[in-house]
């Protein structure tokens, strides 16, 4: 499937998403993170058009591991999950996510950032 | 092998539990409880409830989140109890063998009598662990009567009410049923 | 209500659904997936197998038992965990012998009792694998 | 009465529940007016072990892991995705085969789902009888691929084993009678009383609510919103062999009961229209190289939209893998249904979502 790429920034990205996002053609499909090496994280988030061919569209933007990325709850009620699980997987701060959706405290942290090892 | 009379009039009743699986066993079972494998014919009912159960079904290896609850839930069953592991994964961890939430099978936390191979299990092995299960359960119970029967023996004979030598036959019994047992084991 | 009552009625002298199982073999169909066994002399240890199994049901365990010979240079042992086998034919697929060394049986895989190979055992060889 | 706020858990071991997850309802009397869920029970760290473990040829056996119900989709995303980044073309027959056991995958996870709905209205018989009569697709389902729930019949560059005349021919008998008993069933759902005024207006969602919260899959089509990524993507010949959108209105559990019966039947329409056509070819070929770019694939599991991201780099292990479950997804919109109802609904409602929290947890 095509993937159409929008690079963003931790400040505009609330904006750019707003002006893209129209619930009535375009669903959001999820929030990811691909770890890029040790401290440098990229973070997509994933759209896709209702009953369009292969339309795909993420936006992207390159965060540290200290930066906290703004939360898009109030556009899109559905990402509060996939931010929570971020927050668990990559050990990156979201704006009013809470840790634990699948992490226990005993259990490895962070396990897909780029700095992890078992 | 199979005895059905002898099972006819037990009606063991199940609890079951998912620990983690991927719901491939759980489905297996809800289909060995409807009508075209009918594990109910054996009286076999799935309950919610561990304080009435005498079965344990354990899908899946032990997430850590699921550690405390299966334990818990091992524990508050009354016993003589069976524990069945059902699937690879919940007998030796299967695929999520080493992945970093997982406990690898779940005899690491509470002892299991029965495993159940398959991935997933078809009804059909579900069946044969159960009727395994059944004569664990059958076995379990009477090593549980023994030493109640062992004491009224020897009141009967004596009369007399001697604690000491009570204890010392008890034990001396005891050591010849184990020694049948391993004689039994060994054939 | 009236096409209930006859289809109710017409149940009574159908054949029952219930497979008489543990009494009655279950027919097994062509393509069953089963057992995995292994014949020894078949074998030319190349252990495209052990790699391939996803979860490591397939150990070639070093062990002095078979004296090494021209096929088994290393003295290998084959070890198989029925129990931890997800049985998805992936081993036999590598299998440059296929159907002589590594076959896939319709047989059922044995219900495992305490006291069989099933974990903490398959534990200490998967340690005796790695260590060497 | 005076307001009482109580708070009531559900789970994470229920004898209504299949799945471990627990719900903790904030309940004003009999009214549920919060929900707070815990999801992570089966949390195993797949997505990870994808990465570290496993190769990428022999991912597609672990992702079918994820979850039983729709393990087939799940091997078939991941593989389709890893494809669209090798060098290699998949036969047509492959193709064919592939969708065909999407497709009984489908009817046999709907009908699992119609027999808890039923069941959770209080209608053991109903529930015996549509187990009963999901063996035969299970039966279909063994033959064509060797086992009853985890098929790892998906491998790249395209199907394990080939299918013969005379599976061909069971698969023609058995979706004829169960076509029958699905329009009976049709009839039941929609004149029963305990099966449909109980069900009438209850879990509803409207179409507005389920586009502010991204619902999908059946949930979505029963509350009349027009999506299935089986008509938005053209990898595979869905075109070719009669698929047809299913919506309804109402967005309630009856409407979710409607949607999945009529997509049973059109799933065994299309199965029926496969079988017969199957074209010649290879079932397997070869595909060459190792993974290099970026993926981004999506198909219609049971229960919604299924993603995978693949990442890879020229390695035989991956850069990075994402599964983004239909469940998960609509996590939010299960709370926003659950708001407003009675609680002695709540675990009919659930057996309406047909949720999946192994999908869910990964």
């Amino acid at each position: 499937m095509k993937i159409n790429k929008i690079e963003v920034t931790l400040q505009n990205v609330v904006e750019k998403i707003t002006k893209f996002y129209d619930p009535t053609t375009t669903h959001f499909l999820t929030l990811n993170g691909v770890a890029i090496d040790e401290t440098k994280t990229e973070i997509q988030w994933i759209f896709a058009d209702y009953m369009k061919l292969n339309d795909n569209t993420v936006f992207y933007v390159v965060v540290d591991q200290e930066d906290v990325v703004p939360s898009i709850v109030e556009v899109i009620p559905s990402a509060i999950m996939s931010q929570r699980e971020v927050v668990d997987m990559f050990g990156i701060e979201v704006q009013n996510s809470a840790k634990g959706l699948y992490l226990d405290e005993d259990s490895l942290q962070k396990p897909l950032s780029g700095g992890c090892t078992l | 092998m199979f005895d059905l009379k002898k099972y006819r009039k037990k009606s063991p009743w199940i609890l079951h539990y998912n620990a983690g699986s991927c719901n491939g066993c759980d489905i297996e079972i809800l289909a060995s409880l409807a009508p075209k494998y009918d594990l109910e014919r054996f009286g076999v009912l799935n309950t919610g409830n561990p304080k009435q159960s005498d079965v344990f079904l354990v899908t899946g290896p032990v997430t850590f989140r699921s550690r405390e609850r299966l334990v818990e839930l091992y524990t508050q069953m009354p016993s003589p109890k069976v524990v069945i592991a059902v699937g690879s994964c919940t007998c030796s961890g299967g695929v999520f063998r080493d992945m970093y939430n997982v406990e690898d099978g779940i005899d690491n936390y509470i002892p299991v009598d029965v495993y159940v191979p398959g991935c997933a299990s078809s009804p059909e092995l579900i069946i044969d662990g159960v009727v395994k299960a059944l004569e664990i359960l059958e076995q379990k119970s009477k090593e549980i009567e023994l030493p109640k029967k062992l004491f009224g023996t020897i009141k009967e004979e004596e009369g007399v009410l001697n604690l000491r030598e009570m204890a010392l036959s008890v034990a001396q019994k005891s050591e010849q049923i184990n020694a049948q047992k391993s004689e039994q084991n060994e054939n | 209500m009236s096409s209930q009552f006859i289809k109710a009625f017409t149940n009574l002298f159908k054949k029952p659904q219930t497979t008489t199982y543990p009494q009655d073999a279950i027919e097994r169909t062509e393509n069953y997936r089963g057992l995995i066994e292994y014949t020894e002399n078949e074998c030319i240890y190349c252990l495209k197998c052990e790699k391939a199994c996803p979860p490591g049901a397939i150990l070639f365990v070093p062990c002095e038992d078979p004296v090494p010979n021209d096929k088994n240079k290393k003295s290998l042992k084959y070890e198989y965990n029925p129990w931890l086998c997800i049985y998805c034919t992936e081993c036999i697929r590598a299998c440059p012998k296929a159907e002589l060394a590594l076959t896939q049986s319709d047989k059922k895989p044995q219900i495992g009792v305490k006291g069989d190979r099933v974990n903490s055992e398959w534990t200490i060889l998967e340690q005796l694998k790695k260590g060497v | 009465m005076s307001k009482k706020i109580v708070q009531i858990p559900l789970g994470s071991q229920h004898i209504s529940l299949l799945e471990p997850v627990k719900f903790k309802f904030s309940c004003e009397n009999e009214k549920i007016i919060d929900v707070d869920s815990d999801v992570g029970f089966v949390h195993r760290g797949i997505e990870r072990a994808c990465t570290t473990k496993f190769k990428y040829d022999k991912i597609a056996y672990v992702v079918a892991r994820v979850c039983g119900l729709c393990a087939i989709t799940h091997s078939l995303t991941y593989t389709m995705s890893a494809e669209s980044l090798l060098e290699g073309e998949v036969s047509m027959k492959a193709k064919y085969l592939r969708v065909l056991m999407v497709e009984l995958d489908r009817i046999h996870s709907h009908m699992l789902c119609l027999s808890h709905v039923s069941e959770n209205a209080g209608y053991e018989a109903l529930f015996m009888q549509i187990m009963g009569d999901r063996e035969p697709i299970m039966n279909l389902q063994e033959k064509i691929s060797g086992n009853r729930v985890q098929f790892d019949y998906i491998d790249i560059g395209g199907v394990n084993r080939d299918i013969s005349l005379s599976v061909e021919d069971d698969i023609k008998v058995s979706l004829k009678e169960l076509r029958g008993k699905i329009e009976d069933l049709i009839n039941e759902f929609e004149n029963n009383y305990t099966l449909s005024l109980r069900f009438k207006g209850i879990g509803a969602l409207s179409l507005k609510e389920a586009q502010e919260f991204n619902a999908l899959g059946p949930i979505a089509r029963a509350a009349g919103l027009v999506t299935d990524v089986r008509s938005e993507s053209n990898d595979l010949p869905y075109s070719e062999i009669g698929f047809k959108i299913v919506t309804s209105s109402g967005g309630d559990i009856y409407a979710r009961n409607m949607v999945r019966l009529h997509e049973i039947l059109n799933s065994i329409t299309m199965c029926e229209n496969i079988v017969s056509g199957i074209p010649e070819g290879e079932i397997k070929t070869k595909f060459k190289g190792k993974p290099n770019g970026e993926a981004l694939f999506r198909l219609e599991a049971p229960r919604g939209e299924l993603m995978y991201y693949v990442k890879g780099s020229s390695k035989p292990m991956l850069d990075r893998l994402r599964i983004k479950t239909p469940t998960f997804a609509s996590i939010p919109a299960f709370v926003e249904i659950f708001k407003g109802q009675e609680y002695a609904n709540a675990p009919a409602i659930l057996a309406s979502f047909d949720p999946c929290m192994s999908c869910t947890a990964k």
